[in-house]
């Protein structure tokens, strides 16, 4: 059930460089939500008229965790924002990550503030016993968010491109190092850049493995109504149309949509 | 207690003048579980044409000063899902339903309205022909006195229920093309359709839009609907259903005073779920300060 | 360094590509104390007239959403106070001074490009067919192509100078107007005038400005003029000037990528006085970083 | 001389309900100023495009008074901020009141927030020896300025609407009730609602004293540069013209100029 609501700030604290965690009092969308599932945050600004999509990065009882980067103008805003300051948002929004309990191998890769969906992920992986592979690739060690998010995960490889952090190349290179050791099955969860995204399709279409991605688009109302975040199906059909990622998904299995449309 | 009925020509009588603009409310179910959809004094619905269509490529939309730009190019889930889809649910709302159709023919706006013409539960319907950003179709049809003349003529002849035409503000003179549609016994014109628009990202040098040239909606282009709508209250005398940039009550309350009997809230569905409920609240205030009984008499009533 | 020199066609160069747009500089002499006004490529002066004209009774300008609107109606001190009082302070500028001229009939055009036509220190004219706000002359000698097409050719054989002119957005289809201009050996066109719009105040339902409809500038219709420009620039191949709601360096890049050769600031001037200055810090920067030498390059280069 | 400047602010206090006073640093325009003139405030704010226009209220070599009335957006906004910020102020702007030292009463008469340019004109009267007298309008007590602003004058006398401080009815009756006593020339200087302006302009043409009223229109640039702020010149010829309050006035000798037209 999605809920418009006033939250409160609890914590709105820089986790690295430019990267921010907010957490919010919203027992109406925490108590719901699900991982890979979004929020709509809404601002008082007539200049900038869209609201901001952000997946849930953690949700437990009444509160909610997302980890932001500034971009632009509203998440520079976001930065400022101080505890005690209500926030109206939208939630939660968007499909969600589906775990086959069967699989045996449950990957989560993240490139940069990606990371948020897949912390939630994650977390509700390790709470029905199983333990997942998690690799997140950053930029650079600054861009790197604070080690106590992954502190419970056994299996968390870090990766950065300039090699200040972990190992030194992207996070599929990472992830591609590691496949050797990989035995069974594989499920893949990622949510990073479109190149990431579209190299896991591949990737995933060669070796058949499952793989469930999560989108960005720019969203005017992330609710459906204006059909404006558009992702191509994936077909050989050329009038094969359009599936929407507020509302389809955000995250959509990697064979049924085309990457770079 | 103010009394905020509002009746738009003969056929067509509201519980209050606020309903949602086609293309920014899906088919009207979209929001069931979030809002009153009982508050609106109606629903018009997106576009829909006689076959589904998939729409344009991405990047559909882009955020501007205080606007946006749109280039859906009309995507929809075709006359027939329509119906057997959202009968059951938009059959059921107090409030009335307006089915808005487009086509890229004369034929193909005709057949889709004599299906819908099955309905009863349809109240009218409005006829876009002042999309900007479909290649065929789309504001050909609304530019030209001749064409929208034979158009609105031919569909006309085949309902008699209210028929609503949905004019562009891209044209040299709108009053000319509000006269046609008055000519040819159209119930009612709403405007405005987006104003044509464009966007270039400058650090890719890519268009913004995929069509470079869309739609541009929202707080940014009401004046271009208040001076719109007041020069056509002054040519025609079919009602006038104000669309364009409304965000809040006072708008509602300045395009009522230009002309307009009714309006249809658009982007801001986007950016204010509650615009509804706020802009009644307004209403229903203004109305007691001014000391006004009935919301109707404020239509026109600029003072010149 | 990046080299910022513009070529508008064959008749006028420019040290950079910014211009003031007319109305909004005054005669180019009411800032020299504040900033320096040799930054701008160029000058474009009020519209003159042949006699000088009271304008418009107040109100006649109103804030609105990312923008303004104006019904000046034309004030100006008149062709011959302009040539008395102006000549000294603006043949002195480094940059090149274009003329505006506007007219209730052809005659005052004529008669007042003549009157100019003794003064050397006039680099060129722009030529306003596009005012929304007076009663006679002009939007009604922009908005149809054979009228413009007399006009134009009855002053391109009165002058040799730099003849741009000036197009109002409030037509079907800008492009044919566009030609006829190029038809009519015009240098170069600039776009766009304001947009129609109204306002109107709740309270005392009156217009908040005089004429009801005014004309609309400033951020809101910034894409509208890139909508205009880059379709513009595609159907014709005399140079475009582009103006509209431009605020700073990176809208000047985007009106370039469009089409624009150069810019003329306006609404801006009103509340950012350093706006030049910035940007053409902006163009040096942007052009740098893009490895470009000459900012011309940019011109017309949008993706598609 | 006029400046472009960031200023800092050095108190910004409540002085009457709703009524502000602003102390800013700015030696480059507090040091030409005169009586009459205006500054325009700039924002950075893309909704509201327009620079804010407000009398010069008092200014002693570095330092600029501004006395605001919180009445809309942008004026809410400027209640807010803090003494340390800068501001964005353009100055002096416009024309001034001009006192001729050989007429007998000096007559300041201001009607709300019009008290602002008339305690700067009062300081520099004073200043040239001579004692003028004041009379202020207000709705009613709450909207009363500070009484140390009017400390210094001897001649002071306080009106409102409702009857809750001073003489109870307008400041033009009030004046009207002092007119007895009042001997010799008058020279009239005001700053007030229009209904007010015009009310003395019609009292000073009667009784033909010199009268020199501050004007407010809206502005879109206050330099002159928009033609936007227009009054119409008092003359029977219908094609009369009009003047620029914010560059032929603000202040206009009552018999040049049309009031409510
Ligand atoms: C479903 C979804 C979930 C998201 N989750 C997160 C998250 O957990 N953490 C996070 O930091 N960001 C997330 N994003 C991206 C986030 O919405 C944008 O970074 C944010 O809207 C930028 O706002 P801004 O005003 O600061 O930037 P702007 O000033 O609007 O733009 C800055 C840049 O960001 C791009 N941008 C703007 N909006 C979006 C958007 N919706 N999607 C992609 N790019 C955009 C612009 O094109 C521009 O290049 C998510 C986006 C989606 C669609
Ligand atoms: C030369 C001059 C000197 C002024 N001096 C002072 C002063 O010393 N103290 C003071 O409090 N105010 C003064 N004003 C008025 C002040 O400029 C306005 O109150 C202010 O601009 C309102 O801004 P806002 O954004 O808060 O209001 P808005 O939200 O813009 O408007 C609120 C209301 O104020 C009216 N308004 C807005 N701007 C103006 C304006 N420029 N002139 C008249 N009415 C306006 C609007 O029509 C509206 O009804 C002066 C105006 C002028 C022209
Ligand atoms: C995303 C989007 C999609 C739209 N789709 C349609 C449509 O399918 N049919 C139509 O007649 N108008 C469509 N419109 C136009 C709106 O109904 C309305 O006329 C316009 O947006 C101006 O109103 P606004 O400023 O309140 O949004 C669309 C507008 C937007 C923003
Ligand atoms: C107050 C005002 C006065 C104007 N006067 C004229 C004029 O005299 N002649 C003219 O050709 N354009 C005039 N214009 C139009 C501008 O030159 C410009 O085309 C328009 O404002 C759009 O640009 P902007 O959004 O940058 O202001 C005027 C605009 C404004 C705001
Ligand atoms: S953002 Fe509007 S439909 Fe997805
Ligand atoms: S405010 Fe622009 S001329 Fe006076």
């Amino acid at each position: 059930m999605r809920h418009l609501t006033e939250t409160i700030i609890l914590e709105n604290n820089a986790v690295a460089k430019n990267i921010f965690r907010m957490t919010l009092k919203c027992p109406e969308i925490s108590r719901s939500a699900q991982p890979g599932q979004f929020v709509n945050i809404y601002f008082s600004d007539q200049i900038h008229i869209f609201p901001r999509p952000f997946s849930i990065a953690g949700a437990t009882d009444e509160i909610l965790n997302l980890i932001y980067r500034v971009v632009g103008v509203q998440t520079s805003q976001m930065a400022g924002w101080k505890i005690g300051q209500t926030v109206k948002i939208l939630g939660p929004l968007g499909n969600q990550f589906t775990v086959d309990a069967s699989v045996d191998n449950h990957v989560l890769i993240g490139g940069g503030v990606g990371v948020a969906p897949l912390i939630f992920l994650a977390d509700k992986i390790l709470q029905g016993g199983i333990e997942p592979q998690f690799f997140l690739g950053v930029k650079n060690r600054d861009e790197m968010p604070d080690g106590k998010f992954f502190r419970q995960l056994q299996d968390f490889h870090a990766s950065s491109d300039d090699g200040s952090i972990g190992f030194h190349g992207t996070v599929v290179d990472n992830f591609l190092s590691h496949l050797p050791g990989i035995k069974k099955s594989v499920a893949i969860y990622a949510c990073g850049p479109e190149k990431m995204n579209a190299a896991l399709a591949q990737l995933a279409g060669e070796r058949r493995y499952d793989c469930q991605i999560s989108f960005e688009r720019l969203m005017a109302c992330g609710l459906g109504l204006c059909q404006g975040c558009t992702v191509k199906k994936n077909s050989t059909d050329a009038e094969a149309g359009y599936l929407l990622v507020c509302k389809d998904g955000p995250v959509f299995h990697s064979d049924r949509v085309m990457f770079n449309d | 207690m103010i009394d905020l009925t509002t009746q738009i020509g003969l056929k067509l009588q509201l519980k209050n003048p606020v309903l949602t603009a086609s293309g920014t409310f899906g088919y009207g179910d979209e929001l069931a579980d979030l809002i009153d959809l009982n508050r609106f004094g109606g629903i018009v619905t997106k576009s829909l044409t006689l076959h589904p269509r998939a729409g344009n490529p991405s990047p559909r939309i882009t955020e501007t000063t205080a606007g946006m730009i749109n280039s859906i190019g009309l995507a929809n889930i075709g006359v027939d899902a329509f119906i057997e889809q959202k009968s059951e649910l938009l059959s059921h709302l107090p409030g009335k339903v307006i089915v808005n159709i487009a086509g890229r023919t004369e034929d193909e706006y005709a057949d889709t309205l004599k299906k819908l013409e099955s309905q009863e539960w349809i109240a009218g319907y409005e006829m876009n022909v002042s999309c900007p950003n479909v290649r065929e179709g789309g504001i050909e049809f609304g530019a030209k006195p001749e064409i929208l003349n034979h158009i609105v003529g031919r569909i006309r002849d085949l309902t008699n229920r209210f028929l609503m035409i949905k004019l562009s503000p891209n044209v040299t003179d709108i009053r000319v093309l509000a006269e046609v549609c008055q000519k040819r016994s159209a119930d009612a014109v709403s405007m405005i359709n987006t104003v044509y628009g464009a966007a270039i990202d400058i650090k890719t040098r890519k268009p913004l839009v995929n069509t470079v040239i869309g739609g541009l909606s929202g707080p940014a282009i009401k004046p271009i609907a208040v001076a719109n709508i007041y020069k056509t209250h002054r040519a025609v005398d079919i009602p006038i259903v104000g669309i364009g940039g409304i965000s809040c009550g006072a708008d509602v309350v300045e395009f009522l005073l230009a002309g307009a009997s009714a309006v249809e809230l658009g982007t801001v569905n986007f950016f204010n779920l509650n615009a509804v409920a706020e802009i009644l609240e307004f209403l229903e205030e203004y109305c007691v300060a001014q000391g006004i009984g009935v919301v109707t008499e404020l239509v026109g009533k600029v003072k010149v």
